[in-house]
């Protein structure tokens, strides 16, 4: 399962929904805004996704870790919208019988996720400036107040 | 000539001010839609940095634009 | 940090220490009670600690992984007593900057964990057997009611 | 001759029947000392399978004991 969320994501209720009897491990990711990235102050950032392209994606990635892996359920949840420091921005859960499995399959899913899925992050700064992350170009640089161009 | 919509998000959706929009073009390929839109919106991503999709699926920078089709393109992504 | 409960552990609850703006990813490793393990029918099994021993080793496994990992914390919670089908066994939670560090710091704690700290398991079986787990030796064998011995 | 304090976990103290007991002994070594024990109480565990704790440190199972020690033996783990 893949799917993208406006609104703040609750680890708690998100794992409700791995309950196995059949399950001995359970992995889950999380992607949390730092403070820092880069070595620049983060304040908060913006996620956008291109909604019907990465909830298609999103579900083939979990397919292909279920081939991969022997896992019992793969969930995944995406943010979109505002997001302040601290605040969740992907949940990733994961359980299977054996650990290993659970471990390879969320590192699997998280990796190709970040790779893949059309989801884009602004990310804006301390001083006011803000940038969309990877999509620098040559001549690109942050603004911050103060300083020269 | 044939009539595309457009789609931009993220980078290219500030860069071009708009979310969406339709155009008759010539242009074959999305690599040849992408030149002609960059060279009229001053798009700062090259186009080897932008992945296509038409009608909500990945496909070939070199793949056949057909009338009607749905076009985004898509710039590095950052999820996660 | 590592620790034995006697008590249900709550997910919620541990995570909430792992709080940390710096932190970019949070990587959880639940372990649970299965239902079944090695073909037989689980009912409920115990867990048995050398209390100050285990808390000891643990404590060496969590230095270990900080020395190894770029981690901001590493915790592990341990039960002890008597669990039911689907109860948290072990909750392991750590965080770090850089999703890679989480994932391989997880990974070796509980791997080390399981192979070192002196915590024993005893399973009991859906026909009223029970068996130390690992402690099998020549001729032992789990005598299930019905079947000769 | 010297005077040990043995605390058993698990499959040791449900074959012993108890949780702790003091003794005399001649055992130079923790394998000395479980050797004298298990022909005792009938332990199934090979020496070979159990590692020795002595005064709530793992020790080497030809460390020496000494007067007073509190000695503890480890059946294979099964945590996690």
């Amino acid at each position: 399962m893949f799917r993208l969320s406006p609104t703040p994501l609750n680890p708690a209720d998100l794992a409700q929904a791995l309950t196995d009897e059949r399950a001995g491990a359970c992995v889950t990711f999380e992607g949390w805004v730092r403070s820092r990235n880069d070595g620049q102050s983060v304040f908060a950032l913006d996620y956008e996704a291109y909604p019907l392209l990465a909830e298609k994606e999103g579900a083939r990635i979990v397919a292909e870790a279920r081939e991969k892996f022997s896992v019992l359920a793969a969930h995944c949840v995406h943010r979109t919208g505002h997001l302040a420091i601290g605040e969740l921005a992907v949940w990733l859960g994961v359980t299977a019988e054996h650990r290993g499995d659970a471990f390879e399959a969320c590192r699997y899913l998280i990796d190709e996720a970040k790779a893949r899925v059309p989801i884009w992050k602004k990310e804006h700064y301390a001083g006011g400036a803000s940038v969309w992350i990877n999509c620098a170009t040559r001549g690109d640089h942050v603004h911050l107040p103060g300083q020269p161009a | 000539m044939k009539n595309l919509t457009i789609r931009y998000f993220a980078i290219l959706r500030e860069q071009r001010g708009l979310t969406e929009e339709t155009l008759t073009t010539t242009a074959a390929t999305p690599t040849a839609l992408y030149d002609e839109l960059q060279a009229r919106h001053h798009f700062t991503l090259p186009a080897d940095r932008v992945r296509a999709a038409v009608n909500d699926e990945f496909v070939a920078a070199t793949a056949s634009l057909r009338d009607g089709d749905r076009v985004v393109f898509i710039p590095p992504v950052a999820g996660g």
